[in-house]
């Protein structure tokens, strides 16, 4: 019961914190609704007994990512001025609604097909670091692997977009 | 109670999806980016639970690194436009067209 | 052994661009020596694959990576496809850099990465390393669209590509979520046994094939996700843009076929929709082509209708033993002449991309009538006209979608490549039909030219000897 | 020795051709070459049709597996259809080459290579084969009218390639479905036309494929109302073009229908016959009567081009085999007269810059032997008998009759239409009175008679002595119609349900 | 016998050979030295007299024969043959064509040797003899041919070289016009012959196309399609034979020297139309019903022309509708099946046209080409011999008995009235009073009276003598010509007739001796009338009269070239330009034009969508998602 009202109250708070990022004017008021979200969501892996992703939701996520994001907003100094005047908002908004109702009736009719169960909180062994990590260095090695990959391209990308050239001759 | 998380995980991609096509603020469409890759995190632990197997978190976990990696990547492209124009408008960015 | 053997290409892919990131930290070393670098690699890469691929059987990692990666004669087919682009578009690169003075070695570096990631994602039979391969390539890609960071058209198409690209993305893993949701599996094996299992449609497999459906049409730039391409394409260097229509789409179409095929019931339950999305794809991308005044825009335009002849191949593999023959073969007649019109392009268009739209290159026939011809023989492949590859891919695919009952498809796709000749024939009337107003003077080195001329030789060695793919 | 004939004969033009466009050499040197070229395969094309027995069969045949996991095979070969076809490929081009002297090296090389490609569309005898020649020998036409036509080449250019191309690639369609639907029916892949006759098609897509098929040889003859590129393309191409294009091309498309479109669709070619020689006959008399109203006297010859080719396609739709035989004769026929027209008129703006009827008058005062060539060949075209004209036309017109007592009148009216224009069109460029422009009008040169004397000739010859040519073709044409009825008899005995007066078009 | 069969390939042959030689040698002389002109004369008159003698030959070998067993037949080769159809280059010669290859050789000849005088001071010399000898071998093979498509090369090859003399003074606009009707007019009839052929063949040929076999199969014909074939058959002897509706080339026709309208409009290439309907008696004799329309044709062709030709003041107009008028009575007589007497009235008629045309080319040439007759007169002294022998033209050409065109034409009358056709008689002994008239008016005016034009007739002189010795070997048989075939009551056996036989299928009609004598008389009478009043009118000297009311539509020939021109030529012009400036370019193009406008516009509309703003990409793929997810959701439940 108590697991249900925490649902709620995550839910709402992610909600919330998601519209608040499609309709704040500052991109810096989004960012800190969006870092609501990120935490409601935290919980919601906490309750679903993700106790390791729980961790990193909030580490990553909230953490590191979203300061980024905050760093470099800080970074370039945006100003109210500086923001587009988006004076259809609204209607695109209004469009955007009428557009996705097809999409999100479809995916909850979906999700509607699911027999309904109980997501009570499992115990130990389901989601802990050690276990996840057995899970992920046995059977998703090769994601893992060429994950290296990609944050070294997307390292060696944001070098060359905004760092120092060297230009060839 | 699953149906619900799954149906917060749709509304926020759909919200996600609302920032990306009814903004024009580059920060804004690049975290409602995120917000969807969230939603879809969210769908992942869900079903984790329901099969009450690991391999959704780990799932989660890769895609929260592709959206770490996808992130710095468009911090960069923000500083390079913002250098260009001074500006984060995407509508500021239509010379191709037609 | 020979499982090692089969990714050894993606290694030594992966080995050069490691070598080339690092050698980027020293001063010393010259973009040119990058470029003759990744060129060989490309060049071991590709015989490696060559000489390994002969085996016709299939290998799967099951030990080492959980059968997450397969290697069989489609994937290694991609692979010669992907391996070709980067070594011609290393070549062509080579020469555009000599009057675009904008590369660093990254450049080639990216390039190799991206090639990684296209290996990858060929071989790939799980829907999450197939989305992080993606990503390894876009990313690359994205990089190699914005590296000319002083030219504000660059940066304009990587916020677009990569914007977009981001968002389809995110549909990806929705739609593995859903796929995972449903059969509690990423694994195409997997998948393939609860789709048996189940007979009826299952919702949630639905749904996600859906989303990773739009994800992928996205990068092949099918109707109605196609809009970011031309602009891309417009934005982005001119070799890069080859390597962007000719190797990434090979990638992902390996992909998408395999995905596809993984079983009958996939296939079948989705033969409606790629029906009206490879027509409206053909049709969408004709009617865009044909108002642009631009070659790479036109270019772009006419990648939309490719990729749609690419779907009806798609609507038409069969499930039973597939091959995937017919689009391996279909993207090779393809990338060859579109590698050789962006090689020609690159040689020709002068420093800044200054020749780039349809009435730059009147009367080129006058001045250069070898490349003239060459570029015709691309644009006749693209168009298929034969005796070149594009005419056998387009004559295979055609069967293909005859043999498959899709008489109506095959139609609509005859009916749009006529569409198509307008604006192919456009280009070599400006060509050979006016005069010279240009001198179409070239610098650079001649390894574009080069390129070229190899090239045209493949449309015809591949139009004449189909067996050889 | 001589059983790879074809193959050379297909190869040595295009390889000469692509030889001269690559290497630098002067113009002079590649006229040369291409007449040597074309006189070789001259001489090989007598050979071929000397040695050729008329049995009715395949003759010098090749055949080497290609793609055979499709079945496809490099087949060539020769039979009375394809023979006399294949000869006006062969014994027409040494003219281009002596008379044009002035050109530059692509004009010649790309004759070559159009001669080539022609050779080979005719020769072939797999489906797909004949389809790449078939798009192959668009290409040098393609350059050839857009690189060294008239003022107005552009549009013309356009307009040519895009039509003939549309019809193609429909027609590559029909031919996959051909050869799938042979993959069903017989469990294996061929595109062999001699083994497709076996198939048996029915149903809808049977007849959007045969439509696709007709579309595509239909914009080729050209066949009315699918001919409206033709007058275009005819008058601003440069006059080896029209020459070839009106000559040996347009004769593909009625070749075409015959070799392949006759044996693998029986039913529904008897089904559409009265509506397709309906066509020809409308295509002949519009075409006709266009021609009347043309100021420019290749225009004209281009209009009395499509309207031939109008009552030709007439003899192959009726379906006997005095039609098929007349029609296969005219296509050789047609191709000397009028060929030699377009050439003739080529000769006559090079030499006084114009193809304005009105500007000229009286040339037959000055040059009496241009008259008297241009005279006979144009009697040839209207059907004078004692000329290759006649022949044909009476043949088609005798079957048409048999076909259907209106067709056969319509198509007789080509016996007035023709005369009507082409007499027009004689009265005032060579008689009435000639100006400064005819008066300096210089008569054939040696060469130039030299050049023109065989053709004259074989009008003549063909005219007089048909049977030499007939015997050969006849069997084969007799054989193809045997095979349409032994078909259709049954097939349509069943598929049809009797009608009243429904049999009138097919006894 | 295979001896003589083998000189009938000779015969066309001769001529033709001639040609070739004179065409070539003219052709590559003529601009730059010119060969003599007795050169071309003498080798263009050796192939008919050759060809000729050989007829004669062909001629008296036949006669030796016994008469069942008189043809001759001689295949050169194989023609073409497809299917069933099997066709010999081959000549037959039986007493028809026998009569008729006698006739047209002599009178090629004479005309020949006249030519040679009346064209000296014509530059194309030799032009003119090759077609004048490329005509001769022409209409030899329409004569000697073994079928009816041999025929046909005659038939067509006749036609060209009528075209070709027509125009042969083609500097003049009208004259290279009157030529293109000539053959377009011909070539419609044409269209009828190839039709009635093939439509025979389908019918009876399939075991042999020639005459023979056919005869021998003709009993096989349906009545359906047997008129089908006599009336298509008829259609291009109208046009041949210039029969109503298609007579009308023939007066333009005289735009062509004299020799030519003598030889060709005259004598022999214009009654072709009547041997072919005489060649198919054998059809035509089978169905009554296409005899009459022929007889039909004729007859009122013949009152027509009569009537044009009572008003004409070119003197080669005059006989030119004469000739009309003549041919209609031909038509008549093979029309009532009386085939030997309209083949008759085509030898006799031969003879004195052919006389009548040359003695009207000495006029001409006498008056140095004034063919107007108001601006001759008083000729009769200045021309002794043109006047005698045309003369004795005109009496044969009216009828006057005993001159050979009293028999010929009284036994057509006769034959009517024997097989009922009052009708057609009647008629006929009206035209042979207006053609005693029209005849004896062009008489007067041009030889009686006052000369008109004073200078022009003291320059006129007899023409050399290789002119008028031709005319007065015609003018001896335009007189005498009658007496071959005598009939019974002037104590004759018909010798023609009788010779005609084997050819033929005739039915002779029965009627009493007191009937012929009347019809004889009633035709001798109205003849006289018709001279005795062109005698009032014009024996004195008369002044040319403004014509008015039916007279004036008579002189313009009931404007019925107007009536073509209005009806066929206009019409048919004004669709060509139709087709070529509206048809072609807005209608039957419209299809392709439509179609690459809309894909350019459309073209247009998506550039249009390509906005550049990279959240409105992204809009349309929500758009296109959600357009889908509409479509899936159907698809789960």
């Amino acid at each position: 019961m108590f697991a249900e009202w925490l649902f709620y109250v995550f839910s709402v708070l992610s909600v919330l914190g998601a519209v608040g990022l499609v309709l704040f004017r500052h991109p810096m008021s989004g960012a800190m609704s969006l870092i609501v979200t990120m935490i409601s969501l935290a919980g919601l892996y906490a309750l679903l007994s993700a106790k390791l992703i729980f961790v990193l939701q909030l580490i990553v996520y909230a953490g590191a990512i979203m300061s980024l994001i905050l760093f470099i907003i800080m970074f370039l100094n945006i100003q109210t001025s500086d923001l587009p005047e988006e004076k259809g908002k609204l209607y695109f908004l209004a469009g955007g609604v009428v557009l996705l109702l097809p999409i999100a009736s479809f995916l909850i009719k979906v999700v509607k097909s699911l027999p309904g169960s109980e997501a009570t909180i499992v115990g130990k062994g389901f989601g802990g670091v050690k276990e996840v990590g057995l899970v992920l260095f046995q059977d998703w090695l090769l994601p893992f692997e060429i994950v290296s990959i990609l944050l070294l391209v997307s390292l060696i990308g944001a070098v060359v977009l905004a760092g120092k050239r060297r230009v060839g001759k | 109670m699953i149906q619900h998380y799954l149906i917060l995980s749709i509304i926020l991609f759909c919200l996600g999806i609302l920032g990306v096509i009814s903004r024009r603020n580059v920060f804004t469409v690049f975290m409602s980016i995120e917000l969807m890759l969230n939603a879809a995190n969210l769908a992942f632990i869900t079903f984790s639970r329901l099969h009450l197997s690991m391999d959704g978190q780990v799932l989660a976990l890769l895609v929260m690194a592709v959206a770490a990696a996808e992130a710095a990547l468009a911090l960069a492209v923000v500083i390079l436009l913002h250098k260009h124009k001074g500006n984060l408008d995407t509508n500021v960015f239509s010379l191709l067209k037609g | 052994m020979h499982d090692f053997l089969s990714i050894l290409p993606l290694l030594i892919i992966v080995g050069g661009a490691i070598l080339l990131m690092l050698l980027s930290a020293f001063e010393k070393v010259q973009v040119e020596i990058a470029s003759f670098i990744s060129m060989a690699f490309f060049a071991a890469a590709f015989f490696v694959q060559l000489l390994v691929g002969c085996g016709p059987e299939t290998v799967v990692f099951a030990k080492i990576f959980n059968g997450m990666l397969v290697t069989s004669n489609f994937t290694m087919v991609g692979g010669l496809i992907i391996l070709g682009c980067g070594f011609f578009t290393a070549m062509s690169a080579h020469s555009y850099f000599k009057v675009n003075l904008f590369c660093t070695l990254e450049f080639y570096c990216m390039m190799m990465f991206a090639a990684c990631g296209m290996l990858l994602l060929t071989m790939s039979q799980e829907l999450i390393s197939a989305f992080i391969a993606l990503e390894i390539m876009s990313l690359s890609i994205y990089i190699l669209v914005g590296y000319d960071r002083a030219n504000v058209t660059a940066t304009e198409a990587i916020l677009k590509y990569l914007m977009l690209g981001a968002f389809a993305g995110a549909f990806f893993t929705m739609g593995t979520a859903l796929i995972y949701g449903g059969t509690g599996t990423t694994k195409f094996a997997g998948i393939a046994t609860m789709i048996s299992a189940t007979p009826a449609a299952h919702p949630f497999l639905i749904a996600g094939s859906f989303f990773i459906f739009a994800a992928l049409l996205f990068k092949v730039a099918a109707f109605p996700f196609h809009a970011w391409v031309i602009d891309v394409y417009d934005g982005a260097s001119t070799p890069v843009t080859g390597f962007m229509a000719t190797a990434l789409k090979t990638a992902v179409f390996v992909v998408f076929a395999n995905f596809l095929a993984l079983s009958a019931g996939m296939h079948s339950s989705w033969i409606t929709f790629l029906f009206w999305v490879s027509v409206l794809t053909m049709f969408g991308g004709n009617l865009v082509a044909i108002g642009q005044s631009s070659l790479k825009r036109m270019l772009a335009a006419s990648g939309i209708v490719h990729s749609g002849y690419l779907l009806i191949a798609l609507v038409a593999i069969s499930t039973d033993h597939f091959t995937g023959s017919v689009i391996g073969y279909y993207l090779a007649a393809y990338a060859v002449g579109t590698l050789g019109i962006f090689a020609a392009l690159s040689y020709l268009g002068g420093k800044d991309e200054k020749r780039g739209t349809f009435d730059d290159f009147k009367g080129l026939a006058q001045v250069r009538p070898y490349s003239a011809a060459a570029i015709t023989v691309f644009l006749l492949s693209m168009a298929g006209i034969p005796p070149t590859a594009g005419f056998m891919g387009k004559f295979y695919i055609i069967t293909s979608a005859i043999s498959a009952g899709q008489t109506a498809l095959a139609v609509l796709g005859v009916i749009s490549s006529i569409l198509s000749m307008w604006y192919y024939l456009r280009l070599v009337i400006n060509m050979y039909f006016y005069e010279a107003e240009d001198s179409f003077e070239i610098a650079g080195s001649p390894l574009a030219t080069a390129g070229t001329f190899v090239l045209v030789v493949c449309v015809f060695a591949i139009g004449l000897y189909p067996i050889i793919i | 020795m001589f059983e790879y004939a074809l193959s050379v004969m297909i190869f040595l033009p295009i390889l000469g051709g692509l030889a001269m466009l690559l290497m630098p050499i002067s113009r002079g040197a590649s006229r040369i070459t291409g007449l040597i070229v074309s006189l070789v395969v001259l001489l090989m094309g007598i050979e071929l049709f000397l040695g050729f027995t008329g049995t009715g069969g395949m003759e010098y045949l090749e055949n080497r597996p290609w793609i055979e996991s499709l079945g496809i095979s490099y087949g060539l070969g020769v039979d009375g259809i394809s023979l006399l076809v294949l000869m006006t490929g062969a014994v027409l081009f040494p003219m281009v080459f002596a008379i044009f002297t002035t050109q530059s090296k692509g004009y010649y090389a790309n004759l070559l290579i159009a001669q080539g490609a022609m050779i080979g569309a005719i020769c072939a005898t797999d489906l797909v084969l004949f389809y790449i020649f078939w798009e192959i020998m668009l290409l040098p036409i393609f350059f050839m009218i857009g690189i060294y036509g008239g003022p107005k080449r552009l549009p013309a250019t356009l307009k040519i390639t895009i039509y003939t191309i549309a019809g193609s690639l429909l027609m590559l369609a029909a031919l996959v479905y051909v050869g799938v639907s042979y993959h069903n029916q017989f469990g294996k892949w061929t595109f062999d036309i001699v083994q497709l006759g076996a198939l048996d098609l029915g149903g809808g897509f049977a007849i959007l494929a045969f439509l696709m098929f007709m579309v595509a040889f239909a914009i080729k003859i050209p066949l009315f109302p699918f001919h409206t590129w033709l007058p275009d393309a005819y008058t601003e191409a440069p006059t080896a073009t029209t020459f070839v294009l009106s000559a040996i091309m347009a004769k593909i498309g009625v070749y075409g229908v015959i070799r392949f479109v006759i044996p693998v669709f029986e039913v529904e070619f008897v089904r559409f016959a009265v509506l397709l020689s309906l066509a020809g006959v409308v295509g002949m008399m519009y075409c006709g009567l266009a021609a009347i109203a043309q100021k420019d006297m290749k225009r004209m010859l281009a209009f009395s081009s499509a309207s031939h080719m109008g009552i030709i396609a007439v003899g192959v739709f009726c379906m006997n085999t005095q039609a098929l035989t007349g029609s296969l004769f005219q296509i050789a026929a047609h191709a000397t007269s009028t060929g030699v027209l377009f050439l003739f008129v080529g000769l006559m703006e090079e030499r006084m810059g114009t193809r304005e009827i009105g500007d000229l008058g009286g040339i037959a005062y000055r040059a009496p032997i241009f008259a008297t060539f241009f005279a006979i060949a144009m009697l040839a075209s209207v059907g004078l008998p004692g000329t290759s004209g006649f022949i044909g036309e009476f043949l088609i017109i005798l079957g048409a009759i048999k076909f259907s007592g209106f067709i056969g009148f319509l198509a007789g009216t080509s016996l007035i239409i023709g005369v009507c224009y082409m007499l027009w069109m004689f009265q005032r460029v060579f008689f009435e009175k000639e100006n400064d422009r005819t008066a300096a009008f210089p008569d054939l040169n040696v060469r130039e008679i030299l050049t023109f004397l065989p053709v004259i000739l074989l009008i003549i010859g063909m005219g007089i002595f048909p049977q030499t040519f007939i015997k050969k073709i006849e069997p084969a044409a007799q054989l193809q119609i045997a095979k349409v009825f032994a078909m259709t008899q049954s097939q349509v005995a069943e598929t049809t349900v009797p009608k009243p007066g429904h049999n009138n078009h097919k006894n | 016998m295979e001896h003589t069969a083998a000189y009938l390939g000779l015969i066309p042959l001769l001529p033709l050979t001639g040609a070739l030689v004179i065409g070539l040698l003219y052709m590559f002389t003529c601009t730059t030295n010119p060969l003599p002109e007795k050169l071309y004369g003498a080798l263009a008159c050796v192939g008919p007299l050759l060809s000729f003698f050989l007829a004669l030959v062909v001629f008296f070998h036949l006669k030796g024969l016994p008469p069942e067993e008189r043809f001759l037949v001689h295949n050169a080769y194989t023609w073409f043959a497809v299917g069933d159809l099997h066709i010999n280059m081959g000549f037959l010669a039986d007493p028809l064509s026998a009569l008729m290859l006698l006739f047209v050789t002599l009178i090629g000849s004479l005309i020949h040797i006249y030519s040679v005088g009346y064209m000296a001071e014509d530059k194309n010399y030799g032009k003119f003899f090759c077609y004048m000898n490329l005509f001769l071998g022409a209409m030899l093979i329409l004569v000697l041919g073994s079928g009816p498509v041999v025929m046909f090369v005659g038939w067509e090859g006749v036609g060209l070289c009528s075209y070709l003399l027509i125009s042969y003074f083609s500097e003049d606009t009208n004259n290279v016009l009157a030529g293109n009707k000539a053959f377009i007019v011909n070539r419609i009839g044409d269209l009828g012959f190839v039709l009635g052929m093939s439509v025979l063949f389908w019918a009876i040929g399939a075991s042999g196309f020639d005459y023979l076999s056919l005869r021998a199969n003709a009993h096989n014909l349906t009545p359906a399609i047997g008129i089908t074939v006599c009336l298509l058959l008829f259609v291009g002897a109208t046009g041949k034979s210039a029969q109503i509706p298609l007579y009308v080339w023939l007066p333009d026709a005289m735009a062509g020297p004299t020799p030519v309208s003598a030889l060709i409009h005259a004598a022999t290439m214009v009654t072709a139309g009547v041997y072919m309907v005489a060649r198919f008696s054998f059809i035509y004799a089978h169905f009554p019903i296409a005899g009459s329309v022929v007889a039909w044709v004729g007859i009122l062709t013949a009152l027509l022309a009569a009537i044009f030709g009572m008003f004409q003041k070119d003197i080669k107009k005059i006989l030119a509708y004469s000739t009309v008028s003549q041919l209609g009575y031909m038509f008549a007589a093979v029309g009532v099946t009386a085939y030997s007497a309209g083949i008759f009235h085509v030898f006799t008629h031969a003879f004195f046209k052919a006389l009548l045309f040359l003695g009207a080319g000495s006029v001409i040439y006498a008056l140095h080409h004034q063919q107007d007759i108001w601006k001759m007169g008083g000729l009769k002294d200045k021309l002794p011999r043109t006047y005698w022998t045309m003369l004795i033209g005109a009496l044969a050409l009216s009828g006057v008995p005993p001159f050979s065109g009293f028999f010929s034409k009284d036994e057509i009358l006769f034959s009517a009235l024997a097989t009922g056709h009052t009708g057609i008689w009647f008629i006929g002994v009206l035209v042979a009073g207006m053609t005693a008239y029209y005849t004896f008016r062009m008489i007067f005016l041009v030889f009686h009276g006052a000369p008109r034009d004073k200078e022009a007739f003291d320059h006129a002189h007899e023409p050399p003598a290789v002119m008028t010795i031709p005319l007065v070997i015609l003018a001896v048989g335009a007189a005498f010509a009658g007496v071959l075939n005598l009939p019974a009551i002037f104590g004759g056996s018909l010798n023609v007739s009788q010779w005609l036989e084997p050819s033929l299928v005739e039915h002779h009609g029965h009627a009493s001796i007191w009937l012929e004598i009347m019809a004889m008389l009633a035709s001798i009478g109205v003849v006289a009338c018709g001279v005795y009043i062109a005698y009032k009118k014009f024996g004195q000297g008369a002044e040319e009269p403004v014509f008015t009311g039916f007279a004036k539509i008579g002189y313009y020939k009931f404007y019925v070239d107007e009536i073509y021109n209005a009806v066929f030529v206009q019409p048919y012009k004004g669709f060509g330009s139709i087709i070529s400036r509206f048809l072609e370019p807005k209608v039957t193009d419209s299809g392709v034009k439509l179609s690459s406008w809309l894909y350019q516009k459309a073209g247009t509309a998506f550039k249009a969508l390509q906005v550049g703003y990279v959240r409105i990409y992204a809009l349309y793929m929500i758009i296109g998602l959600s357009l889908m997810s509409l479509f899936l959701s159907q698809t789960i439940n």
